[in-house]
């Protein structure tokens, strides 16, 4: 496919999402929580498709970003936009040093140790935040009312989430086109080879878990004023919903590209959406069966299933070079 | 010559099973030197003490004139020590040209620089290794997808494409067709003259390493037993004994 | 990049928007029929009372439907309620209530069950001057908030368990003994709902001046409160607090009795949702239960009649006796029928002016708004297990049997 | 005493996922899901006037039925696949039959009272419950009948025998789908009977599932795949440090401590590991 018609693709796309609101007004909110699970699958499949590190605690850096721009926007008492910008910033930084510090450590563990080793971060963070009286206890933090009309706010963080997430795109595509990408791919397919060629590997992790933090703080800071109303376990810490919808919705789409997970999570959305509407009370169940078939039938994830069947379009083929190449057994 | 690589009374024990036992050898710059041995000698054990796989529980091993058995394997490989393995590694899910792009030097990598795109001059140096060892053509393909024999020379190239003072190759041979051992010998010698790279080969196959190697030591039962120029180790009697297995 | 992908991601986004655009948006009345919309819990930790919430909604609208309906202006209209399930989970609600009123259409909202529920959606119903009339959230704080669309018919936390420790304190005077001596221990659940009620006896406690010897958090997903049952014999205090929805109920019943945990007085919430008296037995005898309502109050309205015709029919509905979170619920939209006969409009402000100039009475108390939304015209009431039975032994207007005290351990 | 209890039910559980990870190289999530429909077992029959105590064994065998039935339906796909996938697939089954439980039997708390006494020592200061006593004492032999099962029964050394090497096992024709699928009703069994304990000690809700399914998981890193011993000693540990922890820090953080614990237990094993140039892997 010619450059220039994936390029009109995503001119096409980012047109259309800048045009949603004028077309479905009503639906601004549930399409802004598309970008934010776009977002959730996007900054999860960095560690867990790219780099082969199945994180389940990626929850916390949300939580903590949006606990460090609430805790900002009450105590600083500025203005509603200078204090939600600084707040955002406040959670992104948050986010970073937490994901610094942890990575040191944590990402030092491989495979399922470092799976489970999350598990407990992410708890332990929605217990810790519950017990602790600065930011609410388990009375959770409401967040300051929007300063708008009506709709207003809805136009707000739709376009707020929309840029956050084209942003989160094309700074991984930059990325994962570069040295970074190639290096935290090689971590996946051997790790200690890439210790064996010299490659900085402790870096390299620390760095993919900084960026992913970076990217999840600011939305749970954005988060948190769309919702209105941080709880530590059920919101913020969300570990068994959100932490665990990121996972899902990068292997449905196919994990370890840059498009499965953005598509993983349209569909998760658009069928979690359809199932609350019209499964009442049953949608869980139906999310359970859900997950199932998505392991059971589909593991390499959409994108996957597509590559296993149509390799040559990936761009996987024989090519000899103009001058004489050296046969090889 | 200054040796570029000094191995002093190294001991290695796994549980009570004693690997190495005060090895001592040396490898000078810019030669090829071969490690022999029957199976179960302790060669691979001390590639990878060599290399910073894991403690070592007596001696010392300096490169260049530097104390390493302290440091872990990839400050080792960035010193310009580096080592294939006996069952290739490469990295399965990724083409052949990206293998061989992740595997520039990383010296002076610095935080900034790992997030920039590979320059152009990588690719280029990273196809016409990859023609070197005769990869080119399926230089888009995922190296997963490669015969066993390709992926060794995959790993070949993408220890070249690195850069490094020092090789430790682990039976390169081994599971090559029969009909290209020859280029590859020609290869390596080609790597030792042109690119100046030492290289340390562990090799079953004896007339390989004898036409490859300047100066041989072979092991047996995790103790060196016998060294010397290929035709003094042809010659040794303890050596052929180990080979045949008389005790 | 490759084409399938593409493709596919171009499907997708086709879909996206034809789910979005394919749902019609209802109106707040169709046809004549009014249409009110509710979250509630069917799914997750609050789903027992979750469910007793929507009981309740839907009892008074099958009665107010049968009595011929809503007259506003010169016209009557039947009542339906649009529900969605939040699975207990605050983020889901505050979504749920955009949709309503977004997507729905819906002009008038009912409460979801719990506090914390609440809290969420109230910036919402807030943001788009919709008026919520709720039952079930409880905590004091939601009304701090300054709120003008907000409206509960049920008395907030602070009087949940003040009238125990008040209690406590007068049987201290009665015997002769300064209420300032009384320790009390107390173990209330870390969510907003139990949080508050702990600040509400806080400041009770201390303007008796009695000490506060055990203050623990109870985590929700606690399973076993032996660790605080363990601190709490070794102070001996003379009145244990305890709140939790329904698991703290049990738990706290079942374990103070299981480790003879010997306290004069133990007062809870939710025993009745729970039923402790009924599954646990003489472990709950003489157990205080905070209740909003009680069957056996003198209340009538001219919907339901008597509280206790209201228990009846509701027993011939569902089943059960109704807990006092399903009484609280039907309030909430009786509240809703006042308000927009009043009004004779479906004009958001002109209805939420008329809700909050309500003064009713219901079968379920008396409802009068303050200026922050909440009812002041109903007292809570103070149960206690006796013999199996819930009997109302506080404020003493209504009791109908005395408090025993000290509470004797079952055998 | 209660430590002790939760302790043991912790174990039961543990053991019945170190047993399903090392046979089969799954790693069950909806552990906690079999506990809690052990638990509505004991309390149903409980409900139709059958003592708790008979529930447990009950418990354990109509949860082996559907054991098997989910291995036969669902697990077998997850068996040779990545230990990641079989994540995934039981924790799809645990909101499955989380949801079901809430829409079958309702949200509400359930206890089945066993009726058992309360001893008293010490002017009432110490009390120990005898269903406790009892629960502890079922959890013991539960463990015992089991290691006895995969001692000496051939089908309990088909089952070692196919953790030592499930390829040497079929090849010495041992049929390696029925000992999986009996390997993972057995875990089924045990998570019942630890359910029905649980019924007649604490109480039962279609949610209680997550903490044994988590605190399974700590200990088997603690102790270990296949070291019974072991497993038994970590979660005895961990119920006592998780009582003693709300005890000291009070309740709100008892479970924060817990988790904090494994995060903390698992980065000093790296760092610990990491001296020898070695990993956690």
């Amino acid at each position: 496919m010619p450059p220039t018609a994936s390029r009109l693709l995503l001119i096409g796309l980012v047109v259309l999402a800048l045009a949603a609101p004028w077309l479905a007004p009503a639906y601004r909110t549930q399409i802004s929580f598309l970008w934010v699970m776009i977002i959730f699958a996007l900054t999860w499949d960095i560690l867990g498709g790219q780099m082969g590190y199945n994180s389940f605690g990626n929850v916390v850096f949300f939580g903590v970003g949006m606990y460090g721009c609430a805790v900002i926007q009450r105590d600083t008492g500025l203005d509603y936009y200078p204090a939600l910008c600084l707040g955002m910033t406040a959670g992104a930084a948050l986010a970073v040093t937490l994901a610094a510090v942890l990575g040191s450590g944590l990402l030092g563990l491989r495979g399922h140790y470092f799976a489970i080793a999350t598990l407990g971060l992410g708890f332990a963070a929605g217990e810790f935040a519950s017990g602790w009286d600065f930011i609410g206890a388990g009375s959770g933090m409401v967040t300051p009312l929007y300063p708008g009309e009506v709709g207003d706010r809805e136009s707000f963080f739709y376009f707020l989430l929309l840029a956050l997430t084209v942003v989160t795109f094309f700074v991984l595509r930059r990325l994962y086109s570069g040295r970074f990408g190639l290096a935290i791919n090689a971590i996946r397919d051997d790790e200690d080879k890439a210790e064996a060629m010299g490659i900085r590997t402790t870096l390299y992790k620390t760095t993919a878990w900084c960026v992913s933090a970076f990217f999840l703080g600011v939305t749970g800071a954005a988060v948190g004023n769309l919702i209105g109303f941080i709880d530590p376990r059920d919101v913020a810490f969300a570990g068994p919903t959100f932490g665990v919808w990121m996972v899902l919705m990068a292997i449905l789409g196919g994990k370890g590209t840059l498009w499965g997970p953005v598509l993983g999570a349209t569909v998760f959305h658009i069928t979690q959406e359809l199932f609350w509407t019209y499964l009442l009370g049953w949608q869980r169940v139906a999310l359970g069966l859900v997950i199932l078939a998505i392991v059971l039938f589909f593991p390499l994830g959409i994108l996957g299933w597509a590559r296993e069947r149509w390799p040559e379009r990936f761009g996987h083929a024989v090519e000899e070079r103009p001058a004489t190449g050296e046969g090889a057994s | 010559m200054k040796p570029i690589l000094e191995v002093e009374r190294v001991r290695k024990t796994f549980g009570g099973v004693v690997a190495n036992n005060d090895i001592t050898l040396e490898v000078p710059e810019g030669k090829i030197v071969g490690l022999i041995g029957p199976n179960g000698s302790g060669k691979t054990t001390l590639f990878n003490s060599i290399v910073g796989y894991h403690v070592i529980d007596g001696g010392s091993v300096r490169f260049d004139g530097r104390e390493i058995s302290e440091l872990r394997v990839p400050r080792i490989a960035r010193r310009g020590l580096l080592r294939t393995f006996q069952q290739t590694r490469i990295y399965g899910k990724m083409t052949c040209l990206e293998n061989m792009l992740i595997s520039v030097p990383q010296r002076d990598q610095t935080w900034l620089s790992i997030l920039r795109k590979p320059p152009a001059a990588d690719e280029s140096k990273a196809e016409d290794l990859l023609e070197f060892v005769g990869l080119y053509a399926k230089r888009r393909l995922l190296a997963g997808e490669l015969s066993f024999g390709q992926q060794k020379l995959l790993e070949f190239g993408m220890a070249l494409m690195n850069e490094p003072r020092m090789l430790l190759l682990d039976e390169p041979t081994a599971g090559i067709n029969p009909t290209l051992i020859n280029g590859l010998m020609h290869r390596l010698r080609r790597v030792n003259e042109e690119l100046a790279i030492t290289l340390f080969v562990i090799e079953h196959n004896m007339s390989v390493i004898m036409s490859l190697a300047e100066y041989i030591y072979c092991l047996a039962h995790g103790e060196l037993l016998a060294q010397g120029r290929p035709d003094e180790i042809q010659a040794d009697q303890r050596v052929i004994d180990a080979y045949l297995g008389a005790h | 990049m490759g084409k399938p992908q593409i493709r596919s991601t171009l499907a997708l986004g086709a879909l996206a928007i034809l789910v979005a655009a394919g749902v019609p948006a209802s109106a707040k009345v169709e046809g004549d029929t009014i249409v009110l919309g509710a979250a509630v819990s069917l799914t997750g930790k609050y789903s027992t009372n979750g469910k007793n919430t929507q009981d309740g909604y839907e009892l008074a609208v099958a009665r107010v439907n049968e009595k011929g309906g809503v007259q506003v202006g010169d016209k009557t209209y039947k009542l339906k309620v649009v529900y969605y399930d939040d699975e207990s989970t605050p983020a889901r609600a505050a979504q749920l209530a955009e949709r309503l009123i977004n997507q729905d259409g819906v002009k008038f909202l009912l409460g979801p069950y719990s506090s914390g529920l609440t809290k969420a959606i109230a910036p919402v119903t807030e943001k788009y001057k919709i008026p919520m009339v709720e039952g079930n959230g409880a905590s004091l704080s939601l009304f701090k908030e300054g709120y003008r669309y907000l409206f509960a018919t049920l008395s907030t936390t602070e009087f949940y368990l003040k009238e125990a420790v008040n209690l406590a304190a007068m049987t201290a005077q009665a015997a002769g003994r300064d209420p300032a001596e009384l320790k009390v221990a107390m173990a209330f659940e870390n969510d907003p709902f139990s949080q508050d009620i702990r600040a509400g006896v806080t400041e009770d406690a201390e303007r008796w001046g009695m000490k506060v010897v055990v203050d623990d958090k109870l985590p929700p997903e606690l399973n076993d409160m032996a660790a605080t049952l363990t601190k709490i014999k070794a102070v001996k205090p003379d009145l244990l607090l305890v709140s939790g929805h329904t698991k703290g109920a049990t738990l706290a019943v079942r374990q103070t009795a299981e480790m003879r945990v010997e306290v004069p007085m133990i007062a809870i919430t939710h025993c009745d949702s729970a039923q402790v008296a009924e599954t646990l037995g003489s472990a709950a005898e003489y157990f205080l239960c905070a209740s909003q309502w009680d069957r056996s109050l003198s209340y009538r309205d001219d919907w339901f009649g008597s509280a206790e015709e209201y228990a009846q029919l509701f027993e011939a509905t569902y089943d059960y006796s109704p807990p006092y979170q399903a009484a609280e619920s039907t309030a909430a939209v009786l509240v809703f029928v006042d308000a927009l006969q009043r009004a004779g409009s479906f004009d958001t402000e002109e209805v939420r002016d008329a809700i909050a100039a309500t003064d009713m009475q219901t079968f379920y108390g008396n409802i009068k708004f303050d200026e922050t939304g909440k009812n002041i015209a109903k007292p809570m009431v103070l149960y206690q297990v006796q013999d199996g039975q819930y009997k109302v032994v506080a404020p003493t207007d209504w009791a109908s049997a005395k408090l025993i005290h000290p509470r004797r351990l079952p055998e | 005493m209660s430590n002790l209890l939760i302790g043991a039910v912790f174990a039961l559980a543990a053991y019945g996922m170190a047993l399903v990870w090392g046979v089969m190289n799954v790693v069950n999530i909806c552990q906690g899901e079999f506990v809690m429909l052990g638990g509505y077992t004991a309390y149903f029959l409980f409900k139709a006037g059958v003592h708790p105590l008979v529930g447990i064994p009950v418990a354990a065998v109509l949860l082996f039925v559907f054991g098997w039935l989910l291995y036969r339906a669902v697990i077998f796909r997850v068996v040779d696949k990545d230990l990641f996938i079989s994540i995934l697939a039981t924790f799809g089954l645990s909101i499955l039959l989380q949801q079901l439980a809430n829409q079958l039997f309702g949200a509400d708390v359930r206890t089945a009272d066993a009726g058992f006494r309360t001893l008293f020592f010490f002017d009432n200061m110490v009390t120990v419950s005898v269903v406790k006593i009892v629960a502890f004492g079922a959890a013991l032999l539960v463990g015992a009948i089991l290691m006895l099962f995969l001692k000496k029964s051939r089908l309990g050394q088909a089952i070692r025998a196919t953790a030592q090497n499930a390829r040497a096992a079929r090849i010495m024709g041992i049929d390696t789908g029925r000992v999986y699928a009996t390997t993972y009703a057995l875990n089924a069994a045990i998570c019942g009977a630890a359910g029905a304990l649980v019924a007649m000690t604490w109480l039962i809700h279609p949610y209680l599932g997550l903490p044994y399914t988590v605190r399974s998981f700590m200990i088997v890193i603690l102790a270990g795949l296949g070291n019974v011993a072991a497993v038994l000693a970590a979660g005895l540990g961990l119920g006592a440090a998780e009582n003693f922890a709300g005890f000291i820090l009070g309740a709100e953080y008892q479970s924060a401590f817990v988790f904090a614990l494994l995060v903390a237990i698992l980065l000093w094993r790296r760092f610990w590991l990491d001296r020898t140039r070695g990993y956690l892997k």
